[in-house]
């Protein structure tokens, strides 16, 4: 039987303005987790009853380990981040279904958007070949180091300029000329249609992990849907980012809301 | 842990669940999510989902907002219509010991008749007639908020149906006992209650509602007071057998339904919570029983 | 931390408040006891506990329970009679620069009229009239829950009120709007809502109600839900201005309220854990102001 | 103006079953209490919003301290049951009024009952004069050191006779033909009626701290009330436990319920 684990906090640092990044012992969930997939953490406070989604950041198998980052938004965050190395919390996965590393390709170009970034970097040390990755934020960048390390080419755009190229990543990709046989991304919305769009205009194979609302994260209340097309934009039905996904191929997305 | 001679059975209109805890229709699917977190063969009963007559889509995300001590949702009774759910969910709860409630969702008198005349084939327990949902609205009055129309739709479907018919009610009414007694005058068999409280969450910083669909049904612990209220009321108005709901998380909250005049009740909110909140809920009541040399919920159902 | 420019005045029916928020009737006495806790200077206003013509009881005890996220009350109303009330607690709180909303409660309309025609002649600023009390009632029906009743002691009391006449409805009842525009009808000059709503807890050890009066007043965070969707209901059913209230903890809250269409906005049960809580609600409004450049509050009133 | 303070706790032990003994750093609280009044607790679990009304069992105006002691009896006591030394606590008072010390007598019998014993330890510190201290208990008693330390008779009775007397404590009195000049009681309601009815028939004095289910706590409510004589029995006020008592005499307390 599947059960909720209660998972000793390793390390739980600040690594940005309002973002974390906490390390757990987790060695079921590590061994069986892919990247892009996601876990449940639960509050003890008990106003919250909803799990707090929140993407793996990296898998460390061999120590039975995982992280994740996370931004400070509302309550359940807040909570999250006042936990010290030493105790525990109640965590479930791994859910969903992660990113379809396809080995067959040569050039990856990865895409990521502020708090949309951290499930890129597992994705990045798994993918083999090149990879281009093209990160946006506000003003500040998180885990450039990461996806260094694994070897990857790391291109910066901010708002404010105040790191890297001053725009958004899409002005970016397109200002590099950026080509590649497959695009991984995960961001806001807004940002996954803009370069879905651009992604099928150039003709190359998108995935998409996608946000929602949720209330289970396992499928069984069909609160956090998204429109996937069965023919075409008109003919679609709702599938669950929890179980469907949240990764997506880009071109399956109906993205007109 | 519980001795022989301690008895959880209940009757629902001639249905014997092997112990009184079911599922709250929608939180649950159709038990296959759950079904890898509890053994479903434990639990009383699995009410399903919603079904209609044909697919339906839901309302658009998002549709899940989280209030102090419960949660929104506006999923609209999103299903794949009664023909797949007959084809695809029955034969896998069927697996079980366990005995299958049909919540049934329709737009129209003729909606609800069609999938209960469809169910009243099928290999299931008991139907249990949504006519409480407030995501879905027909004429900007749901079935289960007027007296009329709660008795007629009752009447008309319990032409169609061959299992014992539960009608859920909505909370979100003047007086829940006018309710209860005219669905029980259109032949309702049994009661089950709370649905959800019509409510509503803001994002303050994009200044919209949380919800795609503005409001939405209000659940969870936070409004449990309700829940018990109502039950207690119907309980005194009617003499079927109510299924209680409504932000039950323990034992002890089942109890407390249970002295008000439950004779089953069903676990909602607290599965997203807590996916084993079913088992410990079995488990609490139990305890209760051993602890007061209670041998049959009988003894104590009511009471208040 | 306010800048000047920043303008928290709000307007109830020609009177001007300081700023939005005022305390819920019943949950601050008459100012002194949270006197001693926050500057009542700071207030837009402070709304009394409901006043009926001769002194009242009100039920007995246990009075007081508590349920997840909110409470229960059964008070019933107990208070010294409008005299007693004029007597002591006018001069009290006229020595703060602060409005003075008064909360009228009465048995029958003759009662509500008499207690409206002595406070029209004593120096408040705004009355409140209480048709929604859950604790005590008449014929078994509260004048709240009846659109006829609600537009009727609107109307009758009216004739009396020298001032604004405020009148606070039950969320106890199908459609709020309905009740809304009764009385908006009958001359009420504003509305407030939420009062709480119809609930009960019990104890499962004793196995009887916690209450003495067995069912009581639900209040607190965990009816916010409901209490934003009714404010939101009836702020585009009506045009008067709506004092906002139901499980105000934060200014955040208080906001989500101002979004839904409140005018100002009360704080009740959250006085019990935070004696500060008024305070904390306008600091947090004022911060929200701050950061968003917002000049004031009617920028943002009901745009949602 | 008065506020909630955040009281350092300096220790919270369990001293019976299910009885927790707790020592709060809190300066101002000891400064003004009297014997017999109570501190409001705050839980930090969200779902509970109420303050627990606690006594006090002891204050040591010297080094700023006060004790409190409490069972385990729901969701709040279980949660402060699990607080640790050097943790912090909400507390608010000293609230209500305590016993009226009246120093004339010579003889006083001091009566607690269960959980209502606490409240007592300080009274008999402070009281001169000959003390009769007459516990009654289910099964397990406390305190009873406390008392002996300042200078008490202690008797003690239990309804299981697993301690003293078997039997209640009105029994106890009765046997051991108690004289006094004036009683202090605190206790279940039942223990203090009938207490009561023996001490006016033995016309003796005696002051009951009563106790009521409380939301404020400082008198704003009117949740928390009891019915006090104004001439009879039937003509009675609701006064509230909280501002006006706890402590009544025992003769303006209809107790006929
Ligand atoms: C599959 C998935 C993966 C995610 N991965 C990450 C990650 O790696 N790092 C990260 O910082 N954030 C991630 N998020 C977003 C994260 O779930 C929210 O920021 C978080 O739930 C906010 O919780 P809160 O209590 O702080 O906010 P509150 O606003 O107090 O939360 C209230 C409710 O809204 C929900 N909620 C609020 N914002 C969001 C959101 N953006 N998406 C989904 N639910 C939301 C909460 O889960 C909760 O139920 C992910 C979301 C999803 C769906
Ligand atoms: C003036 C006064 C002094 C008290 N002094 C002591 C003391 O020194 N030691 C001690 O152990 N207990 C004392 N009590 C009782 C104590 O307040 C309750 O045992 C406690 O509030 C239970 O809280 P809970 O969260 O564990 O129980 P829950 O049942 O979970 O509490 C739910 C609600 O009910 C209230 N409640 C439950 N039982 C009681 C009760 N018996 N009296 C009042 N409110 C109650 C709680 O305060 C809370 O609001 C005192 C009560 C009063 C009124
Ligand atoms: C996500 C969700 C979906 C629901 N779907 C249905 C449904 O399809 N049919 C129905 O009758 N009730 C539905 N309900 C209402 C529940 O069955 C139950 O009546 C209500 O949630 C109160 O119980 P709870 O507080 O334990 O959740 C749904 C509730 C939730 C939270
Ligand atoms: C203890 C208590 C007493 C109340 N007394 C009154 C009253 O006298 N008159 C009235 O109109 N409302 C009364 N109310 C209702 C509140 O004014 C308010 O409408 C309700 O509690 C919802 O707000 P809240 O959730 O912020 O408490 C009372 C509420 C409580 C908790
Ligand atoms: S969150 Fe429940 S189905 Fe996805
Ligand atoms: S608890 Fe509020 S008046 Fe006593």
């Amino acid at each position: 039987m599947k059960e909720i684990k209660h998972a000793l906090i390793l390390d739980n640092q600040l690594i940005a303005d309002n973002i974390y990044k906490m390390t757990l012992e987790a060695d079921g969930i590590a061994r069986e987790a892919k990247a892009g997939q996601f876990v449940n953490l639960y509050c003890k406070g008990e106003a919250k009853l909803l799990p707090r989604p929140i993407s793996i950041c990296e898998i460390d198998k061999d120590r039975g380990r995982i992280t994740l980052v996370y931004g400070v938004v509302g309550q359940g965050t807040k909570e999250f981040s006042t936990l010290k190395a030493g105790e525990k919390i109640e965590v479930l996965g791994p859910l969903g279904n992660g990113f379809k590393i396809d080995e067959s390709k040569a050039k990856n170009i990865i895409v990521g958007g502020g708090i949309g970034t951290p499930p890129l970097v597992e994705l990045v040390k798994q993918l083999k070949g090149e990879k281009e990755v093209y990160l946006g934020f506000r003003s500040q960048s998180i885990l450039l180091e990461a996806f260094k390390v694994y070897g990857a080419n790391v291109h910066v755009a901010t708002e404010d300029g105040s790191e890297g190229f001053k725009g958004n990543v899409l002005e970016l990709l397109k200002k590099n000329n950026a080509k590649g046989e497959i695009i991984y991304s995960c961001g806001p919305k807004p940002m996954l249609k803009a370069i879905a769009a651009w992604a099928k205009e150039n003709e190359i194979a998108m995935q998409v992990s996608l946000e929602e609302r949720m209330a289970c994260g396992i499928g069984a209340c069909v609160g956090c849907v998204c429109k996937i097309k069965e023919k075409d934009e008109l003919d679609w039905q709702h599938k669950k980012v929890c179980k469907d996904g949240p990764v997506f191929w880009s071109d399956e997305v109906v993205w007109d809301d | 842990m519980i001795k022989e001679k301690h008895n959880l059975k209940v009757n629902i209109a001639g249905v014997e669940l092997k112990n009184p805890v079911t599922t709250a229709s929608g939180t649950f699917g159709s038990g296959r999510e759950y079904g890898e977190f509890v053994d479903l063969n434990q639990l009383g009963a699995v009410t399903v989902k919603g079904v209609s007559s044909t697919p339906w889509k839901g309302n658009p995300a998002p549709r899940i907002a989280e209030t102090y001590g419960g949660m929104l949702n506006s999923v609209g009774l999103q299903n794949p219509g009664v023909e797949e759910f007959i084809k695809n969910d029955i034969p896998f709860l069927r697996q079980y010991d366990t005995k299958i409630i049909v919540n049934v969702a329709g737009k129209s008198v003729s909606e609800y008749c069609e999938v209960v005349e469809r169910l009243s084939h099928a290999d299931i327990d008991l139907i249990e007639l949504n006519i409480s949902c407030p995501n879905v609205k027909e004429g900007g009055v749901t079935f289960g908020t007027d007296v009329k129309m709660a008795h007629k739709v009752t009447k008309e479907v319990k032409r169609y149906a061959k299992q014992p018919l539960i009608v859920k009610l909505s909370p979100n009414v003047t007086d829940i006992t006018e309710i209860a007694r005219a669905v029980v005058d259109g032949g309702a068999d049994g009661i089950s209650l709370i649905n959800t409280l019509l409510g509503m969450a803001i994002d303050i910083h994009k200044r919209k509602p949380i919800l795609a669909n503005t409001v939405g049904g209000f659940s969870g612990p936070a409004v449990k007071p309700v829940a018990l209220r109502m039950v207690y009321q119907v309980a005194r108005a009617v003499s079927v057998p109510i299924i209680g709901m409504g932000g039950i998380s323990t034992g002890e909250d089942a109890i407390e339904f249970i002295l008000a005049g439950a004779t089953a009740v069903a676990v909602g909110t607290a599965n997203f919570r807590n996916p084993r909140a079913t088992i410990d809920v079995l488990e609490g009541i139990k305890e209760y029983m051993v602890r007061y040399g209670i041998q049959s919920l009988d003894e104590i159902r009511g009471m208040i």
